[in-house]
């Protein structure tokens, strides 16, 4: 039976190299999966593209990421009161590509959904509109948002079973929903892992179908 | 006369929010409205990170690192809530499912445009614009609450926004610290004004032509709505 | 304290109206709103445009409607083995849209989720496409689908509380969870309504400020 | 020789489906694929009215019906199942997620072009599509299952298809009465044949034109496949 339990973070994140898209789930602290954050920090990879709403906060956090020299770019909502981003944003070292967070969402889900896009009021008339194509539809005026996808996932579940079906605690749920949809290796740590069946068929938030690795972190 | 104070503020616009209504309260000042929620008004909050029916602050020792609101504090939940994705959350928010978002705001123009987010050409800091402009593109009504001036005494009501916008044509009424200004057709319509308040006092601190209603209310000092139901 | 309770299948279905878009859930016989059906058939009104998965199998479905000639068009994926729609549509006196499944719900998601339509690779090259936009994005073709809403949603759900926040039963969940975020006026039927607090917070698939009226069935 | 039988057909394709992948079963012939799954492979079913995991048919007296497969049939939810709306369950067919789909079809091209939806220009009826083009265009893999003949003895595999189509150039693997053929880049390629059958037989019966693969399987009579992994 399928079981995609793995022991280690190393084992969580093997195979994520320079150059790779990553998103990172996650709003403020809850849903960021941090072992497996650390776990990436140790593997020193570079010209990372980051998606995630939030850029550190200066923790455990992207903000190790962003102390190596990892991220080349970042795809974002809210990069605020982030110190070690702020430092390479303002040096011009890291690119930022900015977004509604409702229109960051919904990017990541059309690209796990296999949308090739959606027309969205949001942002008409600002400066988001910029290098996006205007689309009218029943004489109001849409941009045209093009979906999002990744090499990696990593998100913070609460409970996985091993075959992978993935429940969320609270609010941590956010991003880490639909971006366990949208990579082609999806890592999930988690706070236990129970055997299948051991899971409300009801409550699975993420099927095992869209994960790949489930990682359980050792809680103190 | 002073000002309104924050906390009188939010006071006057928790007093306004309809019975039973789904509300968004923006983060920053908006925030504080929470506190002022009658008990009894059935007003159900809104949060963008996968929220509904949000409770107070918890008591200090139970803050949930999993349970934050949009500004990233510790909530609770009230009886009844539920948690979603993100996804969810903001089709809430763009679907028009919301009845009132009430946001912190730069600049409001008298055809009700908003200028909001932080694009950190103050500060030095990257920009953020967070959820803001979902929230004033997809909510039924869009309140916004600020003081009526800027810190150097400029109108933050204006003709034109100068600033860059969140969104054009959407806010509906303006709570600020002299006045309630509604947003019409016709143009901007002083519907309440602070105890004291001379009309040409709002007029002169304000950035675009102000016309009074046929019946004003009474703001007191403490946010107190006195003749307008 | 916000109460969304309704006694009787009258008032679930009061305001519906000759001429209104009205979606019902279900998939075959689960999460098929029957008692609410049978209200709206009791109402008699005409000309309505129905928005399902399908037409009805006979029984206490839609077939109840086409018999009494209350449609005057369905959009649905497979209207199959109805007799009563069949007999309407050989006539000619039903106009059918006849859409992919997926297309469907997406379209319906998107009616609810605000946005002004989405690109679908779906029907590309097929009849399917006929009437709609195709735009390429990155070498690819894709039809430009846009958002169905309605004047009514009928969807059927296991359990609610007073509030509106509503549970499904397995399978019956279906067309039901996007349908509750599409329509002007969402009704759910339920087996069973429980206090405010009755339902698990993880576990509420349509938070309550879709929903505008639940009505507990008589279960036998 | 005689051709496969439904059954011996549903087990040869079930033999052959990836360990531990995600299959969705179209409605009709491949539904009965199911039943020879061995429970070891570790084949998980995706069925598009919201189900993942789904489990055999239940016992005489324990159908709920609240639990459907797509062809509205009873099933059971096997350990470790989950339940999902629609729109969740067409995210995980458009977005590539499921790795086989195993389709029937009226006809499917050597370009690989499917055409197996219900036009109901043979019946009378109404047409019907349900989410048989939703699948074609977004599983990773889309085998087809079908007699290698329609009725009348007309090849339903064609140069190009004379039905309306479902989707272009999707199709990678036709299990047929008659053998198995692999779309390639380079054209139809018999994989494998039956048991007894000749090369000049199956090309007959078939409206494009065939290769052999450099080594060909054998199917037995009861859909065992010999001399092919």
């Amino acid at each position: 039976m399928r079981n995609v339990v793995v022991g280690t973070e190393a084992a969580a994140v093997a195979g994520l190299r320079d150059g790779h898209v990553v998103m990172v789930g996650g709003f403020g602290g809850a849903g960021l999966p941090r072992s497996i954050i650390k776990a990436v920090a140790e593997l020193g990879v570079r010209d990372l593209t980051v998606i995630s709403n939030n850029a550190g906060a200066g923790g455990d956090d992207l903000s190790l990421w962003f102390r190596q020299r990892m991220v080349r770019k970042i795809i974002c909502s809210y990069p605020r009161s982030a110190k070690d981003f702020t430092l390479q944003y303002r040096a011009g070292t890291v690119e930022l590509e900015l977004l509604p967070q409702g229109t960051l969402v919904e990017r990541i889900r059309a690209g796990g959904a296999g949308l090739g896009g959606f027309l969205s009021p949001v942002g008409v008339g600002t400066v988001f509109e910029r290098g996006k194509e205007k689309i009218t539809v029943g004489g109001r005026d849409f941009l045209l948002e093009l979906p999002l996808r990744a090499d990696f996932a990593l998100v913070k579940g609460r409970t996985a079973d091993t075959l992978g079906n993935v429940t969320y605690n609270k609010a941590a749920r956010n991003h880490c929903a639909v971006m366990a949809t949208a990579a082609d290796i999806v890592t999930v740590e988690v706070d236990r892992i129970v055997e299948a069946g051991g899971l409300d068929p009801e409550s699975i938030v993420t099927p095992c179908i869209f994960v790949d690795r489930v990682f359980a972190r050792a809680v103190a | 006369m002073n000002p309104l104070n924050r906390q009188a503020l939010a006071r006057l616009v928790a007093s306004q929010l309809p019975r039973d209504s789904f509300v968004n309260l923006g983060i920053g000042a908006p925030t504080q409205i929470a506190d002022f929620v009658a008990p009894d008004a059935g007003v159900i909050l809104h949060s963008e990170n996968g929220i509904l029916n949000m409770g107070p602050a918890p008591r200090a020792g139970e803050e949930d690192p999993d349970l934050i609101n949009a500004g990233k504090s510790p909530v609770t939940l009230a009886l009844g809530g539920a948690f979603f994705d993100s996804s969810l959350a903001f089709a809430m928010m763009r679907g028009g499912h919301i009845d009132v978002a009430v946001l912190g705001a730069f600049q409001v123009s008298r055809r009700g445009d908003l200028a909001n987010w932080t694009t950190g050409k103050d500060d030095g800091e990257p920009p953020g614009v967070g959820g803001a402009i979902d929230l004033a593109v997809g909510a039924k009504a869009i309140w916004v609450m600020m003081d009526h001036v800027a810190r150097d005494g400029a109108p933050r009501i204006v003709s034109d926004c100068t600033l860059p916008l969140t969104a054009t044509n959407v806010v509906s009424r303006v709570f600020t610290s002299l006045a309630i200004i509604e947003v019409t057709e016709g143009g901007l319509l002083v519907s309440a004004m602070l105890e004291g308040a001379e009309f040409d006092h709002v007029q002169a601190a304000t950035g675009a032509p102000l016309r009074l209603a046929e019946r004003v209310g009474m703001i007191t000092a403490d946010g107190t709505l006195i003749g307008r139901s």
